[in-house]
């Protein structure tokens, strides 16, 4: 073990050098381990922190913006949700099935650490291509994985997005996010207070589970990390249960001044963190660390990365208490170490001191790169790409292809294998709304929650992809009823030291930033996953927005689906003819290029209030956003989900009509709604200067689409079951 | 009418219940701790969903050790009115309350969805708000619901009439092309002999109101308060 | 000191969707030869006890009670080491 | 016709939840003396073949592509009876 040097810990040169000149001497391997970890791209945030500075992470109802464990917004009634959304990609490429349940319990404690308790899970994956053995495999075991330890801690699992690329094929993404509900005045910091307060380790025993799991995260995957391969780190959500329950009584009593999680870089940077806030130090012996392997020493222990274990620091006198409660759950809890004066890392091993590090330096000391971005030349050829010289093919034909696209099919096989319903909150499950709807129990209020990202955009333009991702966000919130209160992000990128990939993180973070702050959506919380590579190249920069909104009255929600004869269907927003970057060139042409869609921040804030208004009057009876697959899919997809059909004609739209029914242009959605309700909502619609388009109505058992001379004919149960059976067909 | 509901570590429907009881019906509800060993004066017992000690070994095995099994058990032999929902029904079996053992579904996956339930009779304690044949709509969650029992005793559960619930489709129809987990003649759900425990893989709890998307659940609960008081009225006469 | 293993195994007669499941992949994969495959549990335990008579009694009456469910499961238990 | 018993264990290290959920469990019922519980997979295999030594082969190909996952399972082959 000792032949490793810093080098391969992930140090650079000139980072060892300023560790030598602050320590004033050579560290000890221990030493330069609590160094590395803390000091890699995923602890320390050196390649991105300059970039997130830029986002806009204030707004009236922010209570809690980045910075903790999770990011917090109100809700009224003295309520508040506590979420973040976080990656667990590279152990699930190595372990699907422990690697994305431990990636849901690990953004589990980050929320009720916070003292919330978690009301929601949702994911965003993403993988190569279906058709590969290998990734079917990755596929499922995620899924199952997910699924697994969600279920048993019985928090509902009630939304998220899953695409299939071939930018993915060796470096999936698999990144969770949680909710959690908490009473405002009950909020828990992670602050490590008073000199003298002990600090006190519970949950689990430590193995020698992950180890190097933050440096390895912070590298690309390669030959050389199979080899370096960490044990796999299990996760036990049995164990995690009893610490929910445990860790919120301790709240609930406030018995704790602080508390703080155990993840990236185990014990290390939770007691450096924790220590951190107020400048103080810490101590901590590493032999009353409760182990479940013999033999570890000081180092595995400090980095160890087993799952499911808190840290705590009691207030005074209340450990008494604190250990009854654990007690009850049959959990163990021990005084491993205290705070300190002086601003010390210390680590001992019973009497012997075996690592002294100035915690200050450790994390805010972590180097920081600004790079310089640099415009690749894909960016302009994409762009100039012409779509005029592809051949017109028949829209029947493409609309059965887009169905059956995995990525745009029915995800039914993925939700199916989660518990959404459990605590009985779930109001628009998955599938049926464009974001997920919760109620909160005892107040007429509801929640809605979606996570969206499409990368495919953010390739082609980083800059509009992001304002897109945010957009897309916010327009389903806006569709189920709910207004968008705040956003937390997760950034998946390849190499941020190669410049076209950093480029692709300022540009999107740029156009994320933008939206954010147009759409009065803050940015929270979030998280970073950088080096995501293979030797076939990076994957797509894919950052991904978690948004959650507000319903004031649950009474007014709307979900997707078209329901009576006779209902007008009306497209809200402008007819548009942009394919660049669309599923349909990807399916039906093979071609992933073009100008993405331009996207007008005020045009989709002004269609998100009309849509507000509209489901706040109980005026429309569907609402769907156009998204991938364009207006013919959005369409398809209501009629399938109301197993009702409709007749549109669309008109006013020159040119070719695969461009204006396959287009994914932003700023638009279909509404159904009874035909004398068309005035009124026509006014609201001139109010805000948002286009009306009444194109067609809810008819008969067919989707049929004309526009120009060409024409969709297809009866809605063929077209559901292309649409229900594609993934399932593929998973068999 | 008191409910009790009792939480096992690992149980994660024990406040969807309670919430039921509480809020929906009105009527009197506590948590008891599972290590308990004695039950309060108790007019019925709800052994809610959940992943009591994680499903570790088998789902049920090991919750049935708990301290406040006997008690359960000795308040469901003296005739008291006891539900087991989803793990709770699995814990019936188990502890050897209701007959048979539960498998792995035949997917092998878990399973989230909303099931249609034929209810085969409705002179029993959680069904007399409900007509035999009636359909209802109640969602399922669960990993191991394929129900099994060997022919003997499959035959007796029919000779008894302890079928309560079997899995169809929409038009009524419980056929084995209608059934979500593979279990044995479509079992749902099952009664004891005596007619006072049902052990049940489907949560009605999880449709007793209406922003839910369904309210066919709730006629089970209020079926048991409506025979407790139909007790109390033939007591008094 | 004692190690024994406990093999639990599903009744015959009693369908086991998972064996199934692992014998199609195993026939997706070319080896066709494989007829059945039926999936139980291998449980080690360490027991601290000297006398395997005792032992072995003992963990009959845990096999009973906690390891196996009789309605759908076997076991049999074997003492394989003592220190 | 010939028999094989696959034994699948968690690699040493590798946290075992549900064995300790057991342990836990064991202890509750008054096996004290019960110290550590692993649980891993007992597989049992027909195969059409008659040569051991192939078979043994196949079924350690079997166990390294799926019957055990590498990353944290050992496994273990053994044949029991030939017909
Ligand atoms: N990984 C996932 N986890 C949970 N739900 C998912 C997941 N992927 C998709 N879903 C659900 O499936 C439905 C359709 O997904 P998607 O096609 O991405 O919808 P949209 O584009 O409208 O956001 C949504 O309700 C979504 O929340
Ligand atoms: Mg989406």
């Amino acid at each position: 073990m000792q032949e490793l040097n810093y080098r391969e810990m992930g140090l650079l040169d000139e980072e060892y050098e300023k560790i030598k000149e602050i320590m004033g001497r050579e560290p000890n391997y221990l030493e330069l381990s609590i160094w590395a970890v803390m000091w890699s791209e995923h602890c320390g945030y050196k390649n991105s922190r300059p970039l997130l500075k830029t986002f806009p992470t204030e707004g009236p109802r922010v209570i809690q913006g980045p910075g903790e464990n999770a990011g917090i917004v109100d809700i009224g009634d003295g309520q508040a949700l506590v979420f973040k959304i976080e990656s667990h990609n590279h152990p699930s490429a190595i372990e699907p099935y422990q690697g994305a349940a431990t990636g849901v319990g690990g953004i589990v404690r980050d929320i009720f650490t916070m003292g919330a308790r978690p009301i929601a899970s949702l994911n965003s994956l993403r993988f190569g291509n279906i058709e590969d053995a290998r990734v079917r495999e990755l596929f499922a075991g995620v899924v199952a994985g997910i699924g697994d330890y969600g279920n048993c801690l019985g928090i509902p699992t009630v939304g998220g997005e899953v695409y299939f690329n071939p930018s993915y094929q060796g470096n999936p993404l698999v990144n969770a996010m949680c909710v959690g509900l908490v009473n405002s005045d009950e909020i828990a910091l992670a602050v490590a207070s008073d000199v003298g307060s002990p600090l006190m380790l519970v949950g689990a025993k430590t193995g020698r589970d992950g180890i190097h799991g933050a440096t390895f995260a912070s590298e690309e995957l390669s030959e050389k990390s199979q080899q370096k391969r960490p044990s796999v780190q299990v996760g036990d959500p049995f164990m995690e249960k009893l610490l929910i329950e445990a860790c919120l009584q301790l709240i609930k009593e406030d018995l704790v001044a602080g508390m703080q999680d155990l993840g990236a870089a185990g014990l290390t940077s939770s007691i450096s963190e924790s220590a951190s806030k107020k400048g103080r130090g810490v101590e901590i012996d590493v032999l009353k660390v409760p182990r479940r392997e013999k033999g570890m020493t000081p180092y595995e222990i400090m980095i160890s990365e087993s799952q499911e274990r808190m840290l705590i620091v009691p207030r005074a006198g209340k450990e008494k208490r604190i250990k009854e409660i654990f007690d009850t759950w049959g959990l163990d809890a021990v005084v491993i170490g205290q705070v300190t004066d002086d601003g010390m890392f210390r680590v001992f091993e019973g009497k012997k001191m075996v690592g002294e590090v100035p915690n200050a330096e450790l994390t805010a000391g972590c180097p920081v790169y600004v790079r310089a971005g640099q415009e690749p030349s894909y960016y302009q050829e994409c762009k100039r790409f012409d779509i005029d010289a592809l051949p017109e093919i028949k829209i029947g034909e493409a609309l059965q292809k887009l169905l059956g696209s995995p990525n745009i099919a029915s995800k039914r096989w993925v939700y199916s294998q989660y518990d959404y319903q459990v605590m009985t909150n779930t109001s628009i499950i998955p599938g049926n709304g464009d974001a997920a709807v919760l109620r909160i129990k005892g107040t007429d209020k509801g929640v809605a929650m979606t996570t969206d990202c499409n990368s495919r955009f953010v390739y082609l333009d980083p800059y509009q992809g992001g304002m897109l991702a945010v957009c897309e966000s916010a327009r389903n919130l806006a569709c189920v009823g709910a207004r968008p209160l705040a956003l937390t992000n997760c950034l998946n990128f390849g190499n941020p030291e190669k410049t076209h990939i950093y480029w692709q993180m300022q540009e999107s973070i740029k156009g994320m930033a933008a939206a954010a702050k147009n759409l009065n959506t803050p940015v929270v919380s979030g998280n970073v996953s950088l080096y995501n590579e293979t030797a076939a190249g990076a994957i797509y920069p894919t950052p991904v927005v978690g948004m959650v909104g507000l319903l004031p009255d649950i009474k007014h929600r709307v979900d997707m689906s078209f329901k009576d004869e006779g209902d007008i269907v009306v497209l809200l927003g402008r007819l548009r003819d942009e394919l660049g970057g669309s599923e349909y060139l990807a399916v039906c042409h093979g071609v992933e290029s073009g100008a993405v869609p331009v996207v007008d921040l005020d045009e989709e804030k002004k269609l998100i209030e009309l849509s507000l208004e509209l489901i706040g009057k109980d005026m429309l009876k569907s609402c769907h956003d156009i998204s991938e697959g364009g207006l013919a899919v959005a369409l398809a997809e209501s009629a399938i989900k109301g197993n009702i059909g409709f007749k549109v004609n669309i008109e006013g739209q020159k040119g070719r009509a695969d461009k204006t029914l396959f287009s994914e242009a932003p700023g638009r959605v279909a509404v159904s709604l009874e035909r004398d309700k068309l005035p009124e909502l026509t006014a609201m619609a001139n109010n805000k200067e948002i286009e009306v388009h009444v194109i067609g109505q809810v008819e008969g058992s067919n989707i049929c689409i004309n526009k120009g001379n060409q024409h969709i004919n297809m009866a809605v149960c063929d077209a559901a079951k292309i649409w229900g059976e594609a993934i399932e067909c593929h998973m068999k | 009418m008191r409910f009790g509901v009792v939480v096992f570590p690992g149980s994660n429907c024990d406040a969807d219940c309670y919430h039921v009881i509480k809020d929906v019906l009105q009527e009197e509800v506590d948590y008891i701790w599972h290590k308990e060993s004695q039950l309060g004066a108790y007019d019925a017992i709800i052994l809610p969903g959940g992943f009591s000690y994680g499903d570790y070994l088998r789902t049920g095995a090991i919750a049935r050790f708990s301290p406040i099994m006997p008690a359960v058990i000795d308040f469901a032999n003296r005739g008291g009115l006891v539900i087991g929902i989803c793990n709770g029904f699995q814990i019936l079996l188990e502890a050897g309350l209701l007959p048979g053992a539960m498998l792995r579904n035949q997917s092998l996956k878990f399973i989230c969805d909303t099931a249609y339930l034929k209810v085969k009779r409705n002179d029993t304690p959680f069904t007399n708000q409900l007509a035999a044949g009636q359909l209802m709509k109640v969602p399922i969650a669960h990993g191991e619901g394929n129900y099994y029992c060997d022919e003997a005793t499959l035959e007796e559960l029919r000779r008894n009439n302890q079928i309560l619930f079997t899995y169809s489709n929409a038009a009524g129809e419980d056929s084995p092309d209608f059934n979500p987990n593979g279990s044995i003649a479509n079992i749902a759900g099952i009664i004891n002999k005596e007619g006072n425990v049902l052990g049940m893989m489907p949560h009605p709890e999880r449709c007793s109101e209406e922003v839910l998307g369904g309210t066919d659940g709730v006629n089970i609960f209020v079926s048991m308060v409506k025979s407790f008081q139909e007790v109390i009225q033939r007591c008094k006469n | 000191m004692l190690k024994a293993n406990v093999y639990v195994t599903l009744k015959e007669g009693v369908l086991d969707p998972q064996g199934d499941a692992v014998k199609k992949s195993l026939h997706v994969l070319e080896y066709q030869g494989v007829k059945e495959v039926r999936i139980g549990k291998f449980i080690e335990v360490c027991l601290e006890s000297k006398d395997k008579e005792s032992a072995l009694r003992e963990l009959e009456e845990m096999s009973d009670k906690l390891l196996a469910n009789p309605v759908m499961e076997d076991y049999r238990v074997e003492i394989v080491e003592v220190e």
